[in-house]
């Protein structure tokens, strides 16, 4: 059996693992699109940029010859594209590999911005291991940095670029900060926050333009709003969203919308390849609809779901939820599933201004559906266990909408109600328990 | 030749887990029970299988009995024997 | 077989001595709001709830860790390492116990790993409402049926319910 | 090292909060709580002060030991003038609320002055405010607590409050913290009350650190099995609490009874431990549901309880159908035995109500009594008493006082005077069973004489955890000794109150002495604390607080004279039990105490005893 992953990201490498422990003599390849030694995590380049871990550290798997060891071969290279009926993959370079099952794990892409001068140097995106690099020869302490975006990604960038001391100024075309993931209470908390860190945050901004040249000594660069200002920038970071890696599929009968159409089991619409990660459609499991949701849990759990249903378990997917956490410059913020809430649904609100604190549950019935969270970590998973389970809450629920911030005790409530016995939270499907 | 012993009439009184100890058709954690007599404290207890390492106050008439002396004095028709295991309070 | 955390609330008494021993092993003082284990005190129902991590077979967390910082020990138990953690949280919104939590002042995600062999919350328990056993014991059989009893509390009907299919 | 080293200074006069640095030459000759908030009490006010003025300072303290993993390290003290004595006050207390503070990162909260208008005071760590509690003003304990747990949306503070009876400043109201756990003795809830302060709010995420680490875990370890061990400690308290002596103290004979007319109650049985475990008939469940411990306890001799739904006392009051802190020993006495009723589960919700509205049961059931009493007398009549037809042994007369006596309503104004100023009022100041104004607790001296002593002499007025000699002269720890004599006795409550003063200025409870001694305590403080901590020093120290509380109460104008009891136990015999034809002894025990003591004849502390113990 020949195993092929394209992607070395968390869901590649995932299913590359997941695959050798159910098939232990089949030969297995993760091809890596980007020119690295080893697969890396996105989640971790931040923190690489900011100096607390070397590159090693972004490494997803830290053992040494953690592929060899298991029998992976581990390569590089750029798919050309996809010949499912031949069962083969083509590299760029002309090579082609055969495949038995095939998985299409190639993640998404940062978006560009169709701007004038969206190409200059000094222009970057925050993407790879390569813009982490680039981005650390210009993002020097005091250096004047413009972050076009203030989304999710453009708030972990955030974080790295103020530790390092850069002089910032946020644009956002929403009239919040992460938008896509918090309400305006929240998006106003983080967007205080930041001003009172020092960073000069635009909302409902727009990049007109970035052009060569500044008034400032230490800028090569000056960014024209859309408020009619000019910012001066030595670095300007585009974080304006991502799109799934999808274009050399063109032709290969593997079917598309925003990412690949991807069935329960993870299937593509073409025999015997799957799809995992950012660059498909996996089901939402608070809408139970196809959506993409780019988070590194739900690369992972696609990555093990596919890998189980290539190897020949059939594993139908439930569903993923959809979750960020966020650390804002020490400011945490954290939303589940349905946010927004359900239209017929309750709402219980924890506000505190002054200490940046704020809780937000969305019921349906007396089922926790949705939630958001600034300023508190503590047991904040949580909110995931009660979503993800469905747990009724009964009584609690009601006790919830009065104080919001008993959640802890509500959740150990319902999780430990009966019997009055053991250390088990709720019933919850890990990914292997689904299996069979 | 029989010799009939004369029976008494005490009041046997056990506490807190000593209760599970009572003879049947006990009020409260009182039993009137009928001894012969000459019966000890110690008899007493025995008689209705109470550990004697669990008896750590033994008050009769309400006066503290030391180890000691529950195995020679005595009772008497109507006493009243109350025993608890180690306990306190405040 | 691996030892586990046997907990049963029937017989705690809210005395929160795993608080203290487990934040003493820790951090070197007392200091229960760093402890990882927690009592919960319902109190107009008499009822006291320690609550810690479950140290699940297939952990959400360390699926979750982007830098594989969450690794599983020859006892099963799963362990942060502090040197590869890039406090990311990830896990801490993953683990629907929500029992990983962040350490602001570390800036790493902490969690219980059963003191790597001997938890002292047990050890400090007075009324073995906290007990390390064999997990195949007594205890893990009554934890099972009541994720059987839970899978049925759970109603499948509804988008976020879990469905068991296949 | 133990201690924090800071304290909280509240001027409520000038709505100012400061930090200052704890004395730590007074932190080592005093510990904490009782014996270091008076020291600062007595270095601070005038001891004639009005106790309900202004001038008079509430003292919230912890001890080195609390917040530690000690078993019991969870108590903190209140200290200030009594309102209901005029002695020094200290009252104790047990629950989370005491660790929380000294999570916080205090020892100990100076009150000072007097809000203009009702207020309570946060503590959220480092940060203390003075807040407006016009809201919760006239609210229950228990409403308090919550209202002020949403208001700061954090289930996880804990809070000491009073309730309608220290506002009204009912004279024997307690401080109650964690819902049903209480400062409970000598009136520190009215002098809070008279500072219009509401409640305080703790939260605190900081940690306690101990001198010696690991050489505290192992002494912690070693005296926990000390207490497991024992069967008291490990396993009768935990069982049955402090009530399983309703029985033994009737059988003993020493059960005050109808305001000490009796020392023996015919239906003890029926409001003891046993019985609060037995199945009701109504409703086929006990009384009891399980025990609770305070932070850090590992006896947990708390009682949680629930009272039957179908109960005269709750029908339509679904607030009180759920669990709370039942009936402990002295609890069941003053309001059971000492009033003559019997009926557990009005008990029970007497109980409830004096938590809620913060109540003393001991002194509020001993008041009730000697109004039972004054009424069979005909001195007082239901004109007086509003109908309530108070004959002794009536559950709903206790019922209709308890409810009445917190709002300060009708004849309960009156019982909110406790009973030597309500006895005083009609003519019979000595059917008050009080000593310097307090009532006695559950124990009557003419059964067990030694407590006859403890309560003349104690200084804040009657009260057995000064010294509790029944342990010896009763449950024969830590060995039994003869309760109807007074050999000895003058020796034994000495060493009683020097112990007791020292355990209850480390942060530990007294409760664990039914399994510790000194020797099995020095090693935790010693461990824990900056400077070398033995037994002997922590037995001088408490030496040390007791004469410094009696110049105190000197200076505040008492004299030999108030050592005494009322004429009832030293003129009256028992009637029946043992102690029949027994009267107290204390005229022949106070001299040789005085003397033990190195006191004059008149009950001063000689300039040599002063100058031996460094005051």
């Amino acid at each position: 059996m020949d195993y092929v992953v394209l992607g070395a990201g968390p869901a590649g490498v995932t299913a590359a693992e997941t695959l050798r422990s159910i098939d232990k003599t089949a030969r297995i390849t993760i091809i890596n699109g980007e020119k690295e030694p080893q697969p890396y995590s996105r989640m971790a380049i931040p923190y690489y940029i900011y100096g607390k871990i070397e590159e090693g550290g972004t490494y997803l798997r830290q053992t040494e010859d953690h592929y060899g060891k298991m029998g992976i071969e581990y390569r590089v290279g750029r798919c050309g594209g996809i010949d499912s009926k031949g069962h083969k993959v083509h590299l760029s370079g002309g090579e082609s590999i055969p495949y038995d099952k095939l998985l299409i794990a190639t993640g998404a892409s940062p978006i560009i911005p169709p701007m004038p001068g969206a190409n200059l140097p000094g222009v970057h995106t925050c993407w790879t291991l390569n813009d982490a690099r680039e981005i650390l020869k210009h993002a020097d302490k005091g250096s004047p940095v413009v972050l076009v975006g203030a989304g999710f990604i453009g708030c972990i960038i955030l974080e790295a670029l103020y530790l390092k001391g850069c002089k910032i100024t946020i644009v956002e075309f929403a009239p919040r900060m992460v938008a896509r993931m918090m309400d305006e209470t929240a998006g106003g908390m983080l967007g205080r926050w930041c001003q009172k860190k020092g960073v000069d945050v635009r909302v409902s901004t727009k990049v007109e333009g970035i052009r060569e040249g500044s008034d400032s000594p230490d800028a090569k660069l000056t960014v024209d709003l859309s408020d009619g200002t000019s910012v001066p920038a030595a670095l300007v970071v585009l974080a304006v969203g991502v799109r799934s890696n999808i274009n050399f599929l063109v032709g290969s009968g593997v079917e598309t919308n925003v990412g690949i159409k991807v069935n329960e089991y993870l299937e593509t619409t073409a025999p015997d390849i799957y799809a995992a990660g950012d660059c498909c459609e996996g089901i939402d499991l608070s809408t139970g609809k196809p959506d993409m949701l780019a988070i590194q849990p739900v690369a992972v759990e696609h990555g093990r779901i596919a890998a189980q249903n290539m190897a020949g378990h059939p594993t139908p997917h439930e569903g993923s939820l959809n979750m960020n956490v966020l650390d804002t410059m020490g400011l945490i913020s954290s939303s589940f599933g349905l946010w927004q809430g359900a239209p017929l649904g309750k709402t219980a609100k924890l506000i505190d201004e002054d200490n940046f604190k704020y809780l937000k549950l969305e019921f349906e019935g007396d089922k926790l559906i949705g939630a958001q969270c600034v300023g508190m970590t503590d047991h904040v998973g949580m909110l995931r266990g009660l979503i993800q389970t469905g747990f009724h809450l009964g009584e609690w629920r009601d006790k919830l909408l009065e104080a919001p911030e008993r959640l802890r005790e509500a959740y150990v409530a319902v999780s430990q109600a009966r019997p009055n016995y053991g250390p088990v939270a709720p019933h919850t499907n890990t990914p292997v328990a689904k299996a069979g | 030749m029989t010799t009939t012993t004369d029976t008494i009439q005490v009041t046997l009184k056990l506490y807190a887990s000593l209760g599970a100890h009572l003879p049947a058709g006990h009020t409260r954690n009182e039993a009137r029970v009928e001894v012969p007599e000459g019966t000890t404290i110690l008899s007493l207890l025995d008689s209705h299988n109470v550990p004697r390492e669990a008896c750590h106050l033994v008050l009769l008439n309400g006066v503290f009995q030391p180890p000691g002396s529950r195995g020679n004095a005595r009772l008497k028709a109507g006493d009243a024997v109350a025993v608890w295991p180690p306990v306190a309070g405040g | 077989m691996h030892k586990a955390l046997v907990i049963d609330p029937g017989k705690c008494t809210g005395c929160k001595q795993c608080e203290m021993a487990c934040s003493y092993v820790k951090t070197g003082e007392f200091n229960v709001s760093k402890s990882r284990i927690r009592v919960f005190d319902f109190h107009t129902e008499a009822r006291f709830v320690p609550y810690t991590c479950t140290q699940c077979a297939e952990a959400w967390c360390q699926q979750a860790c982007p830098v594989n910082a969450i690794t599983t020990n020859a006892d099963g138990v799963k362990v942060v390492n502090d040197n590869l953690c890039v406090g990311c949280k990830v896990c801490t919104i993953a683990c629907p116990f929500g029992t990983v939590n962040y350490n602001a002042e570390t800036k790493k995600v902490i969690k219980c790993d059963l003191c790597l062999g001997s938890p002292a919350c047990a050890e400090a328990c007075p009324t073995s409402a906290i007990t390390f056993q064999d997990s195949e014991q007594a205890g893990f059989d009554k934890m099972k049926l009541w994720a059987t009893q839970a899978a049925h509390a759970a109603t499948h009907e509804g988008p976020n319910a879990p469905v068991a299919k296949g | 090292m133990g201690w924090n080293g800071k304290i909280l200074r509240v001027n409520l006069t000038e709505g100012t909060v400061k930090s200052e640095p704890l004395n730590m030459d007074w932190a080592q000759k005093y510990l904490g709580l009782r014996g270091l908030a008076s020291k600062y009490l007595i270095e601070e006010i005038d001891p004639k002060v009005d106790a309900l003025g202004p001038d008079n300072k509430l003292i919230f303290a912890t001890g080195p030991l609390t917040g530690t993993a000690a078993s019991t390290g969870g108590r903190y003290s209140v200290v200030t003038k009594g309102a209901l004595t005029n002695a020094i006050a200290c009252s104790n207390s047990g629950g989370y609320f005491g660790a929380e503070f000294k999570f916080a990162g205090w020892d100990m909260m100076i009150v000072e002055g007097k809000a203009p208008k009702p207020v309570y005071i946060s503590i959220i760590d480092d940060k203390c405010e003075i807040r407006d509690a016009a809201d919760i003003w006239g609210k229950s304990v228990w409403d308090t607590d919550e209202w002020i747990k949403k208001r700061h949306q954090d289930p996880m503070m804990h809070i000491a409050a009073i309730g309608v009876a220290g506002e009204n400043q009912v004279l024997y109201s307690c401080i109650v913290n964690d819902l049903h756990r209480a400062a409970g003795r000598s009136g520190v809830g009215a002098v809070m009350g008279s500072k219009n302060l509401k409640a305080v709010a703790v939260r605190g995420t900081g940690g306690v650190k101990v001198k010696d680490g690991m050489r505290f875990m192992k002494a912690t370890r070693e005296a926990k099995k000390v207490l497991q061990e024992n069967a008291v400690t490990g396993a009768g308290l935990p069982a049955y609490g402090t009530q399983v002596l309703m029985n033994v103290i009737n059988e003993a004979g020493a059960m005050p009874t109808r305001n000490s007319r009796d020392v023996q109650f015919e239906n003890a049985h029926d409001i003891s431990a046993e019985a609060m475990a037995t199945p009701r008939k109504t409703d086929g469940k006990p009384n009891l549901l399980t025990n609770q411990a305070c932070f850090g306890c590992t006896i947990a001799c708390g009682r949680i309880s629930k009272i039957d739904e179908t109960h005269f006392t709750i029908q339509n009051k679904p607030q009180y159908m759920h669990a709370s802190g039942g009936l402990e020993y002295e609890a069941a006495w003053a309001l059971g035995s000492n009033t003559g009723v019997d009926d557990l589960e009005a008990l029970t919700y007497v109980n409830f109500i004096c938590n809620e509205q913060g109540l003393d049961p001991i002194s509020f059931g001993a008041t009730v009594s000697a109004a039972m009493e004054l009424y069979e007398l005909g001195l007082i009549n239901q004109e007086t008493t509003g109908g309530i037809d108070l004959k002794f042994g009536s559950a709903e007369a206790l019922v209709k006082c308890v409810e009445l006596t917190g709002k300060a309503e009708g004849f309960g104004k009156e019982l909110g005077l406790g009973s030597l100023r309500l006895c005083t009022k009609y003519g019979r100041p000595e059917l008050s069973m009080s000593v310097k104004g307090q009532e006695f607790p559950a124990y009557d001296s003419r059964g067990i004489q030694g407590m006859g002593l403890t309560y003349a002499t104690s200084n804040r007025g009657a009260c057995h955890l000064r010294s509790y000699t029944v342990s010896s002269e009763i449950l024969g720890i830590p060995e039994k000794t003869d309760p109807l004599t007074t050999d000895g006795k003058p020796a034994l409550v000495k060493a009683f109150q020097d112990a007791t003063a020292a355990v209850d200025s480390t942060g530990l409870c007294i409760f664990t002495t039914f399994g510790w001694t000194l020797n099995d305590i020095a090693p935790q403080v010693d461990a824990a604390c900056t400077g070398e901590w033995s037994p002997e020093r922590l037995l001088e120290t408490g030496e040390r607080i007791w004469n410094m509380e009696r110049v105190f109460n000197n200076k505040a104008g008492f004299t030999a004279k108030d050592d005494s009891l009322p004429a009832r136990l030293v003129s009256e015999p028992a009637k029946t039990g043992p102690a029949q034809g027994l009267v107290n002894g204390l005229a022949k025990m106070l001299p040789e105490y005085y003397a033990l003591r190195g006191w004059t004849n008149d009950g001063v502390p000689t300039n040599e005893t002063l100058s031996r113990l460094e005051l």
